[in-house]
């Protein structure tokens, strides 16, 4: 291994800020973080060996200002900068400025960032590259005959989408010729008030589908390796919650036959370092490619915790001009590893973001426990940024050893002040569908898993009465004792007893 | 002494039966003797152990009739319960959603991206008002009954905390 | 699998009985702890489904009070005892005592214990399964001659010990067969003045030890496996400090040939459940049997980290009457796994007790990183225990990456209120025998290692001096700013500004 | 100012230069101009950014010519140095070390599980007097100088605490 850089700035904050300064550390490379006004408190800056002021708290005064950012990697003398997930990761704008200041962006290439963000090119190039992509139109369609004609080659049914829609807004379902037609006519219409234009295509519908991915690296030299896939089918409104490595459907010869395809829509694209292929599988297991995530994905740590490999380590070599240490069949998976995304929402509450100070916090550990977080005692949870606040990763030598200690371990993680997504978890873990591998994306609405959550959590209410009832007694009892008024009671006061256990325990 | 806890039906109930000065403590609940050691209460959190199992809850509040608390995480709120208590609330209940609040509050604090209604607009209950955005989310503020909108407190651009007045509804 | 138990009581404390309530709450089995009155606030009270009050704090009124705690096993029901380590867990009228009230005890029988217990007897039957032992007398000269004998065929220099001496009392070493005679009649002559016996033996002296254990597991079917090897040569007057694996100093060829030796030494004692067979290995790389160790270690993190197994999950199994679920090729060694024993003794004075309150900590985490501790802001360190407050241990793909993740671990690690022997920790890691591997049991002495700290201590508090003068610069102006008496000079306060920060950020 | 810190021997020096209401302060340490920002001091733990870098200190003790810290998790004593406090150091230490304190304290707490010497026996610093067990671990409470004993305060069995007067020393 050659000589490494010796500074990196890191062009982010929160959970993936510290990920970073720990790989730095590892390397014994400075690592340089960037504080917003929100975060003169959070603690990658109190972890990094530097930290500069970036601006106002708004991403677009701060994380998202290219400028100010290059501006002070001159300044702090940083020899490369690292991007995270989020902000300016994807920016080829952004990867095009550094290569311009002869700073190392630690990710790919400006110019297969291009490639891989235009979903329509990276589509056609990876068609010619024989990656199997979803069937549709490669573009949009004017005439409805068209429309028929590829979904006659595709199938039925099939979705009609509006490119200018987005978000589920415009899609329809037809499930014959008659009905396309129909619906293309009266879409076509809507699209043409609304926009001016038609803007249709059509894309062959799946069902079951799952959310599978698969981690890729390359480097300079052209070497590329896949690193085993990720299940991400566990999503609400396509954001991912839990995921997980292996998946249940990926056998030997799936992954090694879909991973070498993610190579080579890596080489189709002249990709450099880490990265992502995203896929889809139905329900007859056929596997379609969607896109390509060019940066280090939120749930890297999963693949990390079955392979061994760190991948920011790696990045970071990569982008230094080192080979990838590692053939293809070195690689082993080793045991099974889950990932949950502790996010601040409130599952009870339509999952509205909560936001503030958290007075404390205990984070899990033990035995095949790991946390990604930036929490700790005091600290606080802005409403600027992200809701991501942690991100707990069990492994264990099967799924279900990860499962069940991933379980306990979010029953270990408390982080008050805020609401979070840990109560659904709880519940995932111990729903039978999701022990028996009968997951797809539609997961939570199929399984009705946010009334089971309510319904475990009033059980559980129920359970523990006793012991809340006790809780008030006791400190009622504490409470008479404090007020002179009761003091005159004849009844015995428990108050004496607290404060005799206080001064016994020396507090 | 009879409880309501959060939203189970069920009436519980709770007593001490007995106490000794070195901190044992006999109380039926749910009319089962239950052993009692308390550990200690420091910071509003009470430790104590309960037929041989360790219990804590960390009180947040407390008024003369209800006690606020986390258990194992979850917040629990526990009612003095009484007929009178019960009828009173109901009552409460009733009134509260015929006249109700006319000020319509942001649930989540966040910056104002855009705003559906303007003065004088007929609304029904869980119409979008104002849309925040939080975390990246957007968030909608969503009438809390039906009316007319008197009022828009704020305009696209605003920061506004949780609880802040974002409109009037009449 | 079958089916299992149902309710575990812990016979211990500590991090120990936290690590045995992990594995049951992972088995689904309630957990029944014991608590002295010391112990009340201790999170093992806190974390166990039961716990049950054992008296005074003195060991021996409380965790080795064997027919308080088999009563507490019959009250509350538990059908299985685990005793953890040191208390105990290696002895066989407990053991045995359960064997009588049909309680299970997590462990060997106690029959394997008497004999795994007498070292002379031990020995001798290591020696006739031909397992390799240090040579020397089987039993008590009376006779220079006979030491003579001996000592011509073990080779020189051989060390002439007392039975009646222990600790190092009464060791003497001799180069030649004069030598040997004449330190005999002395020791002989002291020996009869002070105990009225001779009592001697020889053993041949070693040099430059390792001491290096294999993890051993064996069923009631009888099968026996090894779990590979524990480099544990950084010791301190015999106790261990730092263990990892593998050992550097031990390739695929001798891993196999001595851990089948250990499995034999398994087989010879009839030995049932997780134990350590130990041995000592000298600069030319000869392996001597010691001793098995008829519990669980202190250092079994290692191994879990290193194989993937969960030894505590795998005593209750065997407990259970289920066969070990691996044969010995299944198992790979993958990686490298060291541990640091975090002690509350004073490295800078000379390793003096250190106990009270810890008002706060720091647990350290990441990537790689484990921590077996009882410790919590708040909790108390008690000196009527055992010293070990915590026990770190760290993974990595190789040596160095588990070293340089433990060296930024230890970083970590904050404990408030007491002195630990995490700087002495701090130094190895970067000491550079240590890194190359050059270590044997006296390599504290060997290398200086604790003026190596001291001086680093030094260094450090030099290289951070900018940072406590600008701290106490700004702190003594707090104070000026507090004092009504140096409000009236001109001088501006610092005090303002920390109050204007203080509002800012919501304190 | 001038500054010894623990046991180095360098004289170092700091003082303020210059300061801003906004928090933002530069200091002269050891000749070198830096840049200080303030982030808050609260439970009377400190931080700031020196330089670009993130620092803490944990204030443990002051007074008018010292102040104790944690920085780092090591303990740092700082004292203002003056050619005077030297003088009157040194010269404390003298007469410290040749009359001194006659009682002798317990390092750490413990049981006393032996006595090794006795009322008027003589000893040398440095001799073990009593013999402690803590953590499982025998502690010899050590004489702090020449001299008699003149008493034993404590009998095998005590349990002491961390400081507790063990012996007098004549």
């Amino acid at each position: 291994m050659g000589k490494l850089i010796s500074s990196i700035l890191i062009a982010n904050r929160g959970e993936i800020a510290l990920r970073i300064i720990r790989a730095c550390k590892e390397l014994k490379i400075k690592s340089i973080a960037l504080y917003s006004d929100e975060d003169l408190r959070s603690k990658h800056v109190k972890s990094a060996d530097e930290a500069y002021y970036l601006g106002p708290p708004a991403p677009a005064k701060s994380y998202l200002n290219i400028d100010k950012i290059i501006e002070i990697a001159e300044i702090s003398g940083a020899e490369a900068i690292h991007p995270g997930y989020g902000f300016l990761s994807e920016n080829e704008t952004f990867a095009g400025k550094c290569e311009e200041k002869g700073i190392i962006f630690i990710g790919p290439t400006s110019a297969a960032m291009a490639l891989t963000g235009d979903k329509m090119k990276c589509k056609e190039i990876m068609t010619k590259a024989g990656v199997p992509t979803i069937p549709g139109s490669d573009d949009i369609l004017e005439d409805v005959d068209k429309a028929v004609e590829i979904a006659e080659e595709a199938g039925y049914p099939i979705l009609l989408k509006s490119a200018y829609g987005g978000g589920g807004r415009g899609i329809r379902l037809a499930d014959n010729e008659k009905k396309l037609r129909e619906e293309f006519e009266m879409a076509s219409a809507e699209s043409r008030a609304a926009f001016g234009k038609s803007g249709l295509y059509v894309e062959k519908f799946l069902q079951g589908i799952r959310h599978i991915e698969f981690q890729l690296a390359r480097d300079s030299s052209g070497n590329g390796r896949h690193i085993f896939e990720r299940e991400c089918s566990i999503q609400r409104r396509h954001q991912k919650l839990i995921e997980f490595s292996p998946s249940s459907v990926v056998d030997k010869k799936t992954r090694s036959k879909i991973g070498e395809i993610a190579v080579r829509a890596a080489e189709s694209v002249d990709y450099l370092n880490a990265g992502t292929a995203e896929f889809l599988r139905d329900e007859k297991g056929n596997f379609y490619f969607i896109e390509i995530n060019s940066r280090l994905q939120v749930e890297h740590p999963v693949t990390e915790l079955v392979t061994g490999i760190d991948l920011v380590k790696l990045q970071i070599r990569i982008a230094c001009g080192e080979d990838i240490p590692f053939q293809q069949s070195d690689l082993n998976l080793n045991g099974s590893a889950i990932e949950c995304r502790i996010n601040a929402e409130d599952p009870f509450h339509d999952f509205v973001p909560s936001v503030g100070l958290i007075p404390d916090c205990n984070l899990p550990y033990g035995p095949g426990v790991r946390v990604d977080t930036y929490l700790y005692p005091g600290c606080n949870v802005s409403g600027y940024y992200d809701s991501l606040v942690a991100k707990l990763i069990t492994w264990g030598q099967d799924f279900n050893e990860a499962r069940v200690r991933m379980s306990n371990a979010l029953d270990e993680f408390i982080i008050e002040g805020i609401n979070t997504t840990i109560p659904l978890y709880r519940t995932i873990m111990n729903e039978k569908n999701f022990i028996n591998g009968n997951i797809s994306t539609d997961y939570l609405e199929k399984y009705g898993i946010l009334n089971l959550m309510q319904n475990q959590i009033k059980e559980r209410t129920l359970k523990t009465s006793d012991s809340s009832i006790a809780a008030a007694l006791l400190y009622s009892e504490f409470l008479k004792g404090q007020n002179p008024a009761y003091n005159s009671s004849k009844e015995l006061s428990l108050s004496d007893w607290v404060r005799a256990g206080n001064t016994k325990n020396g507090i | 002494m009879e409880f309501k806890i959060n939203n189970l039906d069920n009436i519980l109930s709770g007593s001490i039966s007995e106490s000794s000065v070195d901190g044992k403590i006999i109380a039926t609940i749910n009319g089962k003797e239950h052993f009692i050691r308390i550990i200690g209460l420091k910071n509003s959190i009470l430790e104590f152990i309960l037929d041989n199992s360790y219990r804590t809850a960390k009180i947040i509040e407390f008024g003369s009739s209800y006690i606020k608390m986390i258990m194992n995480g979850e917040q629990i709120v526990l009612k003095k319960h009484s007929k009178l208590t019960e009828i009173l609330e109901k009552s409460l209940a009733i009134s509260g959603s015929s006249s109700g609040e006319n000020k319509l509050y942001s649930q989540i604090p966040g910056r104002v991206v855009s705003i559906m209604l303007k003065s004088g607009d007929q609304l029904k209950k869980g119409d979008s008002v104002i849309v925040l955005e939080s975390m990246k989310m957007q968030v909608a503020v969503k009438g809390h009954k039906d009316g007319c909108i008197r009022d828009i407190k704020v305009k696209v651009g605003d920061t506004v905390s949780r609880n802040d007045v974002v409109a009037l509804i009449e």
